[in-house]
């Protein structure tokens, strides 16, 4: 372990050594303390929200105030934790290992990413306390409202702005990094399908991301200056907005969702001994998602009086960008077959994301069928949805990995009974809190409702309790990793027998990631 | 990863002739637009304007000279603009 | 009268139907599937793996069935959506503007009201538009919903074919008032609702009937129904209670003469509500805000008449 | 192992391919625009013909060319520093500087000349005019606005690089960032390619 990265001298002293790092591992881990604190932040309100919606009529917060927290939930789990979370903190550390590299392609862009990241977080969280307060638009920012409100829009945009460039800078370096710096003898068909997966999430972050940051920028120009794009006064139409925004934010649910697949891609095979079934089929099916995904930002827009035809179309394609998910799902599970299978934590997690994606990509398909959306959108249904999809999917998957690399990153091990039993608090804490509200939204609960009528009583309470208990399982599952970052057992270099470039250094791997260049001779999944 | 930058030498010429060439497409898009043939001026337009981008990156910004990797890149986001284009007129067509 | 109109609510409840049962087709087998492999080939009973290698058939399967079956999902949603957005031709035409943070709907014969009051089984086509923010109207009971956008005008349908009293609510984000923005459709018999409905331009009738106003001392009884008609149609019901409970805004009850603290700028003060307090409230509500509300009343500048709001005065003065 | 000892990787096609990345980003963020302008003049097509009318076709043309010749001494620059010519380049090079700074000085006066007659967003003349016209001068502000921003952010690249060449870090043998350089200046210029004959031509 002395001859970790940890200990290398750096250019800085101390604290700076981190803050002006250029080392990706650092970069990375950077990015894993303040996303998973940003995180903690983001599950707080979630935790104050449900209080509030215990019963109706109950009064914890003001409606101004649940209405800014609920936006403000929003915008820290999507843009701070969850699109950043597992491409900026186990994409940093892990992928140029796998590529067997020394860094990433351009180390100074690498470090200023995470700078814009928290300078976006800072202008978020600093207008709370500005103005009127933090926006209480939703995360969506719809106009007119978000032009109209008279709270702090412009500065909390701003900082999505940022963070939008942070994240178009790391898809950039991450696209640039794995077309020329794989070691020899790592074919694009020999690449890690984790690294295959960043890869595809890195295209969307280039390529959507900007029409994100337009947007936004519209909004302020609309609330200074006032150009009319946005205003239906002056000729603007909201519709456009909401193409807008969607157009970047439905790619931006596979930014997600596709680097928290490829996790668990990686732990599979390493748990059930054998290759993976279909390595083609599940690169091809992430370069489909990311392709597909371009075509279907209207499917939230089937009630936006967009014309019929639009709406017709977008829930053709939205039906078509389901298969490749189905194809990775069947993928995987082909994948445990005569396997020899060690139930660790890793596969644990990866078994619970399995369940809790599928469950979610499929009331995706309710939502995406036209006669039902009209139903269901803009109920507690699109929440459930949501939450099943980024939270038991994407969030999952990052546990997974998390778990999974954890002795990689630290040298040390958790504690595994932990690790199972706060799982298992996670899984019935969950499915209590977020499948109450598929009821909820079947029977027309509208969403971001700051009360509600008394006939929605009952599957609030139970979706109140459940988020008590997956806070629990959270707690514990914290508890254990923080813990065992001083007290585990020193882990070794691989003890999961991992067959991928990232278990051939030490854990913690040194500075320079190897000590000789490796080279590659066979696949990512090949044991034995 | 050592690479020295390939030894191709563009000819002064080359760049000159591309410049005229956009000097005169140039005129011909302003001529183009006093023709007043209604929606067709603007294509005509759009389409010149694209004649001219081409130049440009295929000269002035090498893509002549670079490998193909970057020829087919390039095609990424512009299919991707031209889609997303597309796929919004269907909304607003038949409002 | 159209009769055997099928019930709304079913190409909403036959595609959800359909898809849960594909879903749970899938997930069921999955996740069978899945914990079946973990249990079969854990290592205990099964300490070597073996290598199965690729299956290029098996993978065509899983690609078409799938595709298949979201062709056929598609296929169904498409049709319930295209009965959905057909409108008979009988269908009966109501005019709904929404605004923060209340509903207005206006019947052909220029009858307006908050609430959705419609003759069972028969059609109803509603105009939709907004006048300020986006909002989205929503008829749990009929499975529809559509955005309500300023500037333009988008439609729904729906056949009331049960009596009884439905929930309508906003689905769109529409400000501190949304979770407020709810109302209801009363579907009524027929007879009911003509009586209810009138003969010719209510509105009209109305104003007619009414003396013109001249002071506050000479009003009457008929004005301050006319005000409480008001407050029901320009919904300010919807923050406003009559009866002592505070909603998202102070009630009515008691409200004239009241000693209450505002706050202007940052400052509080002590004032006596009276008449001027009244108007200024609905004019420029931000001048003067009341404390221990949040700071939303809008302001009715051009929403309401002159005369409109001298009846609204006299009516609240009533409440006592 | 000591991070300072970090070996300059040079990767010729790698730092060229960033570059490139980086500029799709800036086409998607123009194309973002260009489609608000799509919609916008679908909608209101005649009022954008209208309103073209008070552009100076013959201002936005003298800046089209201003523009396409400071591509051409960009490319050059580089072509010379390519050959070891380092004086040429740095000639070219400030050409390219110069050429730019009066593209904004044009900017400046067209700009204020349409502000003088009362044309700016949220401007009372404007806003009595029919929503065409002020959809196509919000446009026509934001979309040259930004451009003009890229430009300024550009002509500042491309002084730093002129300093650079000076002092020998940019030369012959290495001159990657002068490339870049110009791979932004000439999509700068593409941009401006398309911005053209969207405004000062559709009348
Ligand atoms: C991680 C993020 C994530 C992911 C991966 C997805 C995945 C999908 N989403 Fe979701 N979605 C969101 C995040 C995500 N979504 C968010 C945040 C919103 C709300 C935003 C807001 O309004 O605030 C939303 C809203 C949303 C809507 C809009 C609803 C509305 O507001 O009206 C729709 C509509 O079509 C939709 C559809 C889908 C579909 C079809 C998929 C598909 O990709 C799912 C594919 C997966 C499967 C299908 C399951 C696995 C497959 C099998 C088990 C095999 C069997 C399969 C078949 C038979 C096909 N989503
Ligand atoms: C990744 C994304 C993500 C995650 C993880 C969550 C997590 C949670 N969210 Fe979600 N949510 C969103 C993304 C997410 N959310 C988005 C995008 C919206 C839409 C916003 C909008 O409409 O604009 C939304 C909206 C939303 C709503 C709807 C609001 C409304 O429409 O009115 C609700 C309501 O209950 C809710 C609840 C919760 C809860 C209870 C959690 C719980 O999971 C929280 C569980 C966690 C705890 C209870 C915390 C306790 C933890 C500990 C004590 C551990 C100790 C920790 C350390 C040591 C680090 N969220
Ligand atoms: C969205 C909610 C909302 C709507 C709709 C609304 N109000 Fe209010 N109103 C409030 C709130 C909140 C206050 C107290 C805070 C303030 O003074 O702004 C208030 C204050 C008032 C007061 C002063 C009460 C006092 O105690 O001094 C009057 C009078 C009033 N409203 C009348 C109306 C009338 C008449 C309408 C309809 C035309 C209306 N309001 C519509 C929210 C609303
Ligand atoms: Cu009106 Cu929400
Ligand atoms: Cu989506």
């Amino acid at each position: 372990m002395e001859a970790s990265f940890y200990h290398a001298r750096t250019k800085y002293p101390g604290i700076f050594g981190w803050l002006f790092t250029t080392d990706h591992k650092r970069v990375g881990l950077l990015y894993l303390l303040s996303s998973l604190s940003f995180f903690f932040v983001g599950v707080s309100l979630g935790l104050t929200m449900r209080l509030e919606l215990i019963r109706s009529g109950m009064h914890f917060y003001s409606a101004e105030a649940y209405n800014a927290i609920f936006t403000l939930h929003g915008v820290v789990m999507i843009f701070l934790f969850i699109i950043p979370g597992i491409p900026s903190s186990l994409g940093n550390f892990i992928m140029p290992l796998q590529l067997g590299a020394r860094d990433v392609a351009f180390p100074k862009i690498n470090i200023l990413s995470w700078w814009l990241f928290i300078a976006g977080g800072a202008c978020a969280i600093t207008s709370l306390f500005t103005g009127s307060g933090f926006p209480d638009t939703g995360w969506t920012f719809y106009v007119p409202y978000s032009i109209r409100t008279g709270t702090n829009v412009s500065l909390a945009v701003f900082g999505v702005f940022l963070i939008g460039l942070s994240s178009t800078l790391t898809g950039m370096n991450f696209l640039t990094t794995i077309h020329r710096m794989r070691a020899p003898g790592l074919t694009w068909k020999r690449l890690p399908l984790f690294t295959w997966a960043i890869y595809a999430t890195s295209w969307v972050q280039l390529l959507a991301t900007p029409v994100l940051a337009i947007t936004l920028l519209l909004v302020i120009l609309e609330r200074v200056f006032g150009v009319g794009f946005f205003d239906p006064a002056k000729g603007g139409d909201p519709i456009l907005f909401e193409h807008m925004f969607w157009i970047y934010s439905h790619p931006a649910v596979y930014i997600m969702i596709l680097p928290a697949m490829g996790v668990v891609t990686d732990i599979i095979p390493v748990f059930s001994r054998r290759a993976i079934f279909g390595y083609t089929a599940i690169a091809a099916s992430s370069l489909a998602i990311a392709f597909l995904g371009y075509l279907v930002w209207g499917h939230h827009m089937f009630t936006s009086g967009m014309s019929d035809t639009a709406r017709i179309i977008f829930s053709f394609l939205t039906f078509l960008v389901a298969v490749p998910s189905g194809i990775k799902v069947f993928n995987w599970i082909a994948s445990l077959y005569k396997g020899s299978i060690r139930t660790d934590a890793p596969l644990l997690y990866t078994l619970g994301f399995i369940f809790l994606f599928s469950i979610g990509g499929l009331t995706g398909l309710v939502q995406g069928a036209l006669a039902t959306n009209l139903h269901v959108h803009g109920t507690y249904f699109i929440v459930a949805h949501f939450h099943y999809v980024m939270f038991g999917g994407a969030a999952m998957g990052f546990f997974a990995g998390l778990h999974y690399w954890f002795p990689k990153m630290f040298g040390r091990m958790y504690e595994e009974h932990l690790a199972k039993l706060a799982w298992v608090f996670l899984f019935i804490g969950f499915n209590m809190l977020y499948f109450s509200m598929f009821i909820l939204g079947w029977e027309g609960m509208p969403r971001r409702y700051y009360d509600y009528l008394p006939e929605f009583n009952a599957p609030n309470l139970v979706s109140t309790i459940g988020s008590w208990i997956l806070a629990m399982g959270l707690f514990i599952m914290f508890y254990n990793l923080i813990h065992s970052l001083f007290a585990g057992r020193v882990a070794g270099n691989n003890p999961w027998g991992g067959a991928t470039l990232e278990w051939q250094t030490t854990s913690p791997p040194p500075a320079e990631n190897f000590v000789e260049s490796p080279e590659v001779t066979k696949g990512p999944y090949e044991f034995r | 990863m050592e690479q020295k930058p390939e030894q191709h030498f563009v000819a002064t010429r080359t760049f000159v002739f591309t410049w005229l060439a956009l000097l005169l497409l140039t005129g011909l898009t302003v001529e183009a637009a006093h023709l007043r043939m209604g929606e067709w001026s603007m294509i005509a337009n759009i389409a010149i304007a694209s004649a001219k981008a081409s130049l440009v990156l295929w000269f002035f910004m090498h893509l002549k000279y670079e490998r193909k990797l970057f020829k087919v890149l390039l095609f990424v986001p512009i299919a991707t603009i031209s889609i997303i284009i597309w796929l919004t007129f269907f909304d607003i067509w038949y409002r | 009268m159209v009769t055997g109109w099928p019930n709304l609510s079913n190409p909403a409840d036959n595609t959800f139907f359909f898809i849960l049962g594909i879903s749970l087709t899938f997930l069921v087998l999955n996740t069978g599937v899945m914990i079946y492999f973990v249990f079969r080939y854990s290592r205990k009973r099964h300490p070597k793996a073996e290598e199965v290698g690729e299956n290029t058939p098996l993978e065509i399967i899983w690609t078409v069935v799938p595709i298949l079956l979201v062709l056929a999902i598609f296929y169904v949603g498409w049709k319930g959506f295209v009965y959905q957005r057909t409108v008979p031709p009988d269908a009966m035409p109501v005019k709904v503007t929404a605004r923060q943070w209340s509903w207005t709907f206006t019947y052909e014969n220029g009858k307006e009201d908050g609430v959705l009051h419609v003759p069972v089984r028969k059609p109803v086509k509603l105009l939709i538009t907004s006048a300020d923010v986006l909002h989205s109207l929503f008829i749990p009971a009929y499975r529809i919903k559509e955005d309500c956008v300023p500037n333009r005008q988008t439609y729904l349908w729906f056949l009331p074919d049960q009596l009884g009293s439905y929930d309508l609510f906003c689905t769109e984000y529409c400000g501190v008032g949304h979770s407020a923005m709810i109302t209801k459709v009363e579907v009524m018999p027929q007879k009911d609702f003509e009586e209810w409905y009138g003969g010719a331009n209510i509105t009209a009738e109305a104003e007619k009937k009414k003396p013109a106003a001249k002071g506050p001392a000479e009003k009457t009884a008929p004005v301050s129904e006319e005000g409480a008609r008001l407050i029901q149609v320009k919904g300010c019901v919807a923050c406003h209670a009559t009866d002592g409970t505070p909603k998202i805004g102070p009630t009515f009850k008691g409200v004239f003469g009241r000693r209450e603290t505002v706050i202007r700028n940052g400052q509080e003060r002590e004032i006596t509500v009276d008449e001027a307090f009244i108007r200024q409230t609905l004019l420029r509500p931000e001048l003067d805000r009341v404390k221990g509300f949040p700071p939303i009343m809008p302001s009715q500048q051009g929403q309401l008449t002159d005369k409109e709001i001298d009846e609204i005065v006299e009516y609240i003065k009533t409440l006592k | 192992m000591n991070e300072t000892t970090h070996i300059e990787h040079r990767d010729y096609i790698g730092a060229k391919l960033g570059m490139w990345l980086f500029l799709f980003t800036e086409i998607l963020l123009f194309g973002g625009m260009f489609l608000v302008y799509a919609e916008y003049r679908q909608v209101n097509t005649a009022d954008f013909h209208e309103a073209g009318r008070e552009m100076n076709v013959f201002i936005g043309a003298a800046n089209t060319i201003i523009l396409l010749t400071s591509s051409l001494t960009m490319a050059l620059a580089i072509s010379e520093i390519h050959r070891g010519r380092k004086d040429r380049s740095v000639l070219f090079q400030a050409a390219t500087v110069l050429l730019g700074v009066g593209f904004l000085v044009n900017k400046y006066f067209e700009w204020s000349d349409h502000i003088r007659h009362g044309f700016y967003p949220d401007s009372p003349q404007l806003l009595a005019m029919s929503h065409g016209k002020i959809l196509f001068f919000g446009l026509y502000y934001v979309m040259t606005g930004i451009h003009a921003l890229h430009v300024v952010i550009g002509l500042s690249v491309i002084a730093f690089m002129l300093a650079l060449t000076l002092r020998g870090g940019v030369s012959g043998a290495d001159y990657v960032k002068l490339e870049n350089a110009g791979l932004f200046w000439h999509l700068v210029d593409v941009i401006w390619i398309y911005l053209f004959p969207l405004f000062y031509l559709i009348t």
